[in-house]
């Protein structure tokens, strides 16, 4: 084999700490090494003129670039091989630089390492073999998991783009958690105005299939080619006979069911549409509550019903939808504000949540916009906000800022103003954080119009004083202990992951952080891929979100299914795991352990074999260590590739040598 | 030279002179095994019975460097590389005490195959001639032993310099070649006396103790005509397991592989021993293999020790009846049933 | 290939391409100064690493071997890091029998943004080696003693 | 006898559906046993089962795929049946197993030591709790639990754990395995342990008699040990190698090995090669409560894994 390097100055970046020349000279001794030599900067133009003209004087079978991290350039020297004629796949990187230069200043040792790092690629590229991307077709058709305002953007930007869409949406209606905001900040303008258009949109495009109260039951197949299971639970209401005229949910006479839409602190029918402007504007029942399910009497609304819609044995359905890609925007879920005793939530009913309170505020909500405790109905006077309830708290284990609590705060703060004029708010918090645009003027008018008056400082306890509270907490910046009387307190909770999304998370085969959150393909540069090729992230599931940066993720998501689409066809990365028929014993250990299920068993003359689905394999290599006769291997990290970097690390020494 | 007598207790001052001019390999325990190991000084020589493993490694190592071989770049074009190669030949004098006549001559099978007129196996016949036997002569057969079977016995001298008949008290060493007389020279030898009548008495016991063998003048063309009853095959290698220890342990298996490895810019192309249980010693590079199953493998190993290699050297079976493929087979597979099984079955079937 | 310069000892380091070796990235472009010793093999996963590669380093005479990958739960490809784990685990104990130190291999986790977390681990496991020593090597003059060592009468 | 009589009723009753029984035979001396294919009934007529009857037979069961096979086991036996259904090697339906209780079998290396050798051996003859052996002109009467194999001293399962026909009064007794051979060779030093392999796999030929012997090596024609592609190892014979194909062995049955020794057994030049595998082993139970070959639907546990294992300390790493 000829094999050719080039050992990089980097400037003074490599050169000053490392002997570059006598790099050169060294691994020029190595028998496959036929043509060796330094440069100043490999990935600039001339450098890269320099490896394609030595290519094509030497007739080189191979590259090997030291210099930086193969994390950076090798994408850039693989297209400088691949134009010189060479496979993409027969160049090899050391990194001389972040490994060696970088981190020591002894020249002579450096010197020596950068030798061993040159020698290990220059014994991997000897075992390299030439790589062929493959191709296949693309279903574009998209699945948007989570109808919340991001993945609402997503699906109308998918849908507007030409892509059939099919969103699915856990709960009864699409809307999210925006849904339930009475005003949004910084600009106070109502939260279902702005939101109310855009759900309309979904249900009328006809580029998007709805599937509300539905999840989805399982995923296989990989990018281009999902095939999506979607359980539709039963709603016991034929949805495709109800025009949602609501005639059934004002006669229900079970009126005890639980409202989750308005976050508990009222009751429902059995039967009911969740709000007015719900999307789709379908009735459907509780089962838990339903005195024909629960007991088989009433009825009530099977009889009303005009158009004949009533199921009550209707049954949980699952539908496949094959799509090429998919989006998850499942959302958040509150911190479970029970969990701080001390601040009596769940216990002292004037104690209640951020979203609970929005619900009040909202003129569709219970309350029907009045401000009421909802122990006796009296109006408040004194409101107290208690901010980072389950954030930024190691206690509980959220150390994490939720990112939006400091701004709806400010925003719920100036409300009860606008509602209550007498009010006195109080918001006892840690640090201000508004750093977006007009977020930081917004929290200045809360204080100096509104008067609200903001404490710095944790609350220790909450406790009931007659019918008010006393709020004991401390005033850093004053350095006291200061109890504050509250008619209200509101408890500003953070956000954390879904329920049920480190599950979906498993069955979409992309990873999620400790609190569920889950994880972009890069922090800063892929913040909406994820490692699973075909699955992109929109919204508060990657991590808490506010509403523009969740529509702008949607957006983002979009584009890049968008973009992914425009090619009717895919390239998969050759670096995936192959298996060698003949050694194959066919005992499926490999199919058990890959994380991708990427791996599937065949017959070949009435033998099971392995067999890799090129397409999802994602090349990192459990197969290939699990394997023990080596009949699976992943190609460009073999066995032989990395016993061949072993080796030139400390091979044993022949039994005999040649002198 | 006529038979001399000598002293158990003179065994190792003989011992370690001899150690003094050659290699001089004996017996040693090594665990659960006895092994051919170089004699060291004040080391148990374990003689009483047959050693686990044949000192066939002696002329013919499991592992042997027929050539080590080096890549050299030209300075003025290192796309230039050239090989240099040096051939590697084992010459080391060397003695095997201790061995039985089995061992010994065994290495015939070998050398009708490595030294004739049509093929000359140069670092075989190094060590071939670098290498003296004092053999053992056998007082008492084991239940494995069956060297009579293939035109031996328990004193028999061929292939051996010196014979060695154990007698009380010690051994009559009775000269076989030249070179072996000038290795008694060297030992504080006794005149046999009557010790010379003893030793062939126990030549005697130990041949009348084997038995009466069974006729196998049959057996090349039998197991020829069954060479296609694959059932009788299928029959009698069931419980083999398709391990090498009956061919690495088998005084007269030959065969090899060769492998070249390779350290920078430095290579040793390597002999190893092979043997033909193996799936893979019959795997063709197109990945067809014509011995797939252990049946057709274990047919080759019998077949070409009583029948395909008698054919072309003078009726001379590859086989030195020393048993340890029976007594070592973790199946006990035993050879001389299905010898015997092959003369009756194709006797049945004619 | 030839000996390191000074005192240097051989040790082999496996890197999981996403996070350790971004770790180590990391720690280089924080310029962190490390000990030279380490020699580091990228592969795409931690559990892309045979255990046997180690074990290849060891018994061809590494001095030490540091395998390291993501951490648990924020592995690349998911749950490569949680097989490497288990594997490593075992191995670890093997050697308790093998007559090689068990402490001249170790396996962790450090992430790509754990420059300093890096360099730490660097430094400790090669101080960690070079109190150890060079490795005992399996070489002819020692094969020879042991020859001597096992004629001597029991 | 009466238990012989009765398993080999049992055969016969199942032969017919069966293309072939494996059980044992007298072999070429009187203290070899030996594996036994049974196709008729002629053949089930010399089956034996005695103290002597050491092999694995279930070594033999994955090169008879496709085949329905019968086979009679011991109880260590009966693990490596288990666990090759579980890793669905074996296919059940094709495979009928006759369990037996076992009291234990012999270690023919003991019986070696105590005769100082096996060559000579006339006859043998069990009575009660004694082997009466008379070789090369003596009589010897050896008391069974002095040349009991080691692994009949643990052993936790004396009956088959599976079978279609058990034949017999199950034993009563179980031993507990505290591993004192691995932690007492553990107790040595590094050095220690080190001399102690290279003097053994000194002798070691590279028959692979250990792997082909072993019921879970099912790659056997495919074995890394002599392939290029991947090529783990050259064929030099020094001991880094050989002793390097050990460690290949041993973990590529981490989590798998049913200790059935038969690696040990079938060495010819007497290497302790089952000490590698309990060292496995005795972790893996430590680590995750587990033995190969005792539950068909359990799952490895080197192919699986816990977000949280509650066993492995990763040691402040």
């Amino acid at each position: 084999m000829k094999i050719g390097v080039f050992i990089c100055h980097c400037g003074s970046n490599i050169a000053g700490t490392v002997d570059v020349a006598k790099v050169a000279e060294e691994v020029g001794k190595l028998p496959d090494v036929a043509y060796s030599t330094d440069t100043m900067y490999a990935c600039s133009e001339p450098g890269q003129e320099g490896i394609i003209q030595a290519i094509k004087d030497h007739n080189l079978d191979g590259v090997v670039v030291a210099s930086c991290t193969p994390r950076m350039h090798e994408p850039t020297f693989r297209r400088t091989v691949e134009r010189a004629g060479l496979n993409r796949y027969m160049f090899e990187m050391a990194n001389i630089r972040e490994h060696v230069s970088w981190i020591g200043k002894d020249k002579e040792s450096n010197t020596q390492k950068a030798v061993d790092l040159a020698s290990i690629a220059v014994a991997k590229l000897t075992q390299d073999r030439p790589l062929i991307a493959k191709k296949f077709g693309v279903n574009k058709r998209v699945m948007v998991i989570g109808g919340g305002v991001a993945g609402i953007q997503a699906a109308l930007d998918c849908a507007d783009g030409g892509l059939e869409v099919v969103l699915v949406e856990k709960t009864a209606t699409i809307g999210g958690k925006m849904a339930k905001l009475d005003k949004t900040f910084p600009t106070v303008d109502c939260s279902s105005c702005i939101l109310g258009p855009k759900m309309v949109d979904v249900a009328q495009h006809p580029n998007i299939t709805l599937y509300a109260n539905a999840e989805v039951d399982s995923v296989k197949g990989y990018v281009g080619n999902f095939e999506v299971a979607v359980k539709k639970k039963a709603t016991y209401v034929d949805w495709t006979a109800c025009t949602g005229c609501g005639l059934c949910t004002e006669k229900c006479p079970s009126k005890k069911a639980t409202d989750y839409f308005n976050e508990k602190i009222a009751t429902t029918t059995a039967i009911s549409i969740a709000f007015p402007q719900a999307i789709p504007k379908k009735a459907s029942i509780d089962p838990e509550y339903c005195i024909k399910i629960t007991k088989d009497k009433c009825g009530v609304c099977e009889k009303l019903c005009p158009t004949k819609a009533i199921r009550y044995d209707m049954q949980d359905e699952t539908v496949i939808e094959p799509v090429g890609a998919i989006i998850a925007a499942t959302g958040y879920d509150l911190f479970d504000y029970t969990r701080y005793g001390e601040y009596g939530g769940g216990r002292y009913p004037d104690v209640i949540t951020s979203l609970q309170y929005e619900r009040i505020l909202s003129a569709s909500g219970p309350m029907a916009g009045h401000i009421k405790r909802p122990s006796d109905g009296k109006e408040p006077k004194n409101v107290v906000f208690v901010q980072c309830v389950g954030s930024r708290d190691k206690s509980v284990d959220r150390p994490y800022c939720s990112g939006f609590c400091c701004m709806y705060t400010a925003k719920q703060a100036i409300q009860t103003k606008d509602h209550l004029p007498d009010s006195q708010t109080y918001v006892f918090y840690m640090d201000i954080r508004a750093p977006g645009k007009m977020y930081d003027e917004f929290t200045r008018r809360a204080m100096e119009e509104y008067g609200a008056r903001y404490i710095r400082g944790r609350v220790a306890m909450i406790y009931p004083k007659g019918d008010k509270y006393i709020v004991r907490g401390a005033d850093t910046l004053a350095g006291t202990q200061v109890e504050v009387e509250a008619d209200l307190v509101v408890l500003a909770v953070g956000a954390e992951a879904a329920k049920g999304a480190s599950n979906l998370a498993e069955k979409l085969r992309i990873s999620y952080d400790k609190y569920g959150f889950y994880m972009e393909s890069h922090v800063k540069l892929r913040p909406v891929e994820t490692n699973t090729a075909g699955v992109f992230l929109a919204g508060s599931c990657q991590g808490p979100k506010d509403i523009p940066s969740s529509v702008a993720q949607g957006s983002a998501a979009a584009s890049k299914v968008l973009g992914l689409f425009s090619k009717d066809e895919l390239e998969s990365d050759p670096q995936v795991a192959s298996v060698d028929i003949k050694r194959c014993v066919g005992c499926g250990k490999c199919i058990e352990t890959c994380p991708f299920g990427a791996i599937e068993e065949t017959d070949f003359r009435g033998e099971p074999k392995a067999n890799v689905i090129e397409t999802v394999c994602q090349g990192c290599g459990v197969c290939t260590s699990t394997c023990p006769q080596g009949a699976i291997q992943l190609q460009h990290f073999t066995d032989n590739q990395i016993l061949a970097e072993v080796n030139a690390l400390c091979q044993q020494p022949l039994v005999t040598s040649f002198e | 030279m006529a038979a001399k007598y000598l002293k158990k207790e003179n065994l190792v001052s003989w011992l370690q002179t001899l150690a003094k001019e050659r290699l001089t390999l004996v017996p040693r325990r090594e665990g659960d095994a006895v092994v051919f190991r170089p004699f060291a000084p004040g080391q148990d020589i374990p003689l009483d019975q047959q050693a686990t493993t044949p000192p066939k490694a002696a002329v013919f190592p499991q592992c042997e460097p027929l050539l080590a071989f080096k890549y050299a770049k030209d300075p003025e074009n290192p796309g230039k590389v050239g090989v240099q190669v040096k051939e590697k030949l084992g010459d080391t004098p060397s003695v095997v005490v201790g061995c039985r006549p089995c061992d010994a001559r065994g290495f015939l099978t070998f050398d009708r195959v490595y030294d004739s007129d049509r093929a000359s196996d140069l670092n075989y016949l190094t060590r071939r001639r670098n290498t003296l036997f004092a053999t053992l002569a056998c007082d008492e057969p084991a239940s494995t032993c069956f060297c009579n079977w293939v035109g031996s016995g328990p004193a028999d001298a061929e292939g051996s310099d010196i014979l060695m008949v154990p007698v009380e008290g010690g051994f009559v060493l009775e000269p076989v070649t030249e070179a072996g007389e000038k290795l008694m020279e060297q030992a504080p030898l006794e005149d046999a006396g009557d010790k010379a009548a003893l030793a062939e008495a126990v030549k005697e016991n130990a041949a009348k103790a084997l038995g009466e063998a069974p006729d196998l003048s049959q057996a090349r063309e039998k197991l020829l005509s069954l060479f296609d009853n694959m059932d009788f095959w299928e029959g009698v290698s069931a419980k083999c397991i398709s391990c090498g220890a009956c061919t690495y342990l088998c005084p007269t298996c030959y065969c090899f592989n060769i492998t070249d490895e390779q350290s920078g810019a430095e290579g040793v192309r390597l002999r190893t021993w092979d043997n033909c249980m193996s799936y893979l010693f019959t795997m063709e590079a197109s990945g067809h293999n014509p011995r797939p199953t252990k049946a057709h493998r274990l047919k080759n190993r019998v077949g070409h020790k009583f029948s395909y290699y008698p054919d072309i050297h003078d009726g001379h079976i590859a086989c030195c009846g020393c048993g340890r493929c029976i007594k070592s087979c973790p199946s006990s597979v035993d050879i001389r049933q299905i010898v015997l099984q092959a003369i009756a079955a194709s006797a049945a079937s004619e | 290939m030839s000996a390191a310069p000074g005192n240097e000892l051989r040790i082999i380091g496996f890197l999981c391409n996403w996070c350790s070796y971004g770790g180590a990235d990391t720690a280089g472009v924080g310029r962190m100064t490390q000990p030279t010793d380490l020699r580091i093999i990228r592969v795409p996963c931690s559990g892309r690493i045979d255990p046997l590669f180690v074990l290849k380093a060891l018994v061809n005479g590494a001095d030490g071997v540091l395998v390291s990958g993501c951490h648990p739960r924020d592995c690349h490809y998911a749950e490569g890091n949680f097989y490497a784990r288990r594997r490593l685990e075992v191995l670890k104990r093997f050697l308790q029998v093998l007559g090689i130190d068990e402490r001249r291999f170790e396996y962790t986790w450090v992430s790509a943004s754990e420059g300093q977390r890096w360099q730490e681990v660097v430094q400790k496991f090669t101080e960690r080696i070079h109190e150890l020593g060079p490795a005992p090597k399996i070489t002819p003059d020692q094969m020879a003693m042991a020859e001597t060592m096992a004629a001597q009468p029991r | 006898m009466e238990l012989l009589d009765q398993l080999k009723e049992k055969i016969k009753e199942r032969l017919p559906e069966l293309d072939v029984v494996i059980g044992w035979e007298q072999g070429f001396d009187p203290l070899h046993a030996t594996p036994l294919f049974m196709r008729t009934e002629e053949d089930v007529d010399r089956l034996v089962f005695s103290p002597l009857c050491v092999h694995n037979l279930a070594s033999h069961l994955t090169g008879l795929k496709g085949k329905k096979v019968g086979i009679v086991v011991k109880g260590c036996d009966s693990r490596s049946v288990v666990e090759l259904l579980q890793e669905k090697l074996l296919v059940r339906e094709d495979v009928t197993v006759f369990g037996l209780p076992c009291t234990g079998v012999v270690s023919l290396k003991k019986i070696k030591h105590a005769l100082g050798g096996l060559d000579k051996v006339a006859s043998a003859e069990f009575n009660g709790n004694e082997l009466k052996v008379s070789a090369a002109g003596a009589a010897r009467v050896l008391p069974l639990n002095e040349i009991a194999a080691d692994k009949c001293g643990r052993c936790q399962y004396h009956n088959a754990l599976l079978s279609d026909v058990f034949v017999g009064a199950p034993v009563e007794a179980a031993a507990e395995d505290n591993y004192a051979d691995v932690e007492a060779f553990q107790a040595k030093s590094p050095q220690e342990q080190a001399a102690y392999w290279r003097d053994a796999m000194q002798r070691c030929l590279r028959c692979y008699a250990c792997r082909n012997a072993c019921p879970m090596c099912v790659c056997r024609d495919h074995c890394v040990a002599q392939s290029r592609e991947p090529h783990w190892m050259t064929q030099q014979d020094t001991v880094q190698e050989k002793w390097f194909f050990q460690m290949i062995h041993a973990l590529h049955l981490a989590g798998r090995c049913t200790e059935c020794g038969e690696c040990e057994r079938a060495c010819p030049v007497g290497i302790p090669l089952l000490l590698l595998k309990r060292k496995i082993n005795k972790e893996i139970k430590e680590l995750f409560d587990y033995q190969a070959g005792t539950k068909i639907d359990a799952t490895p546990p080197l192919l699986s894994f816990k977000v949280e294992e509650e066993n492995i300390n990763e040691r402040g790493w």
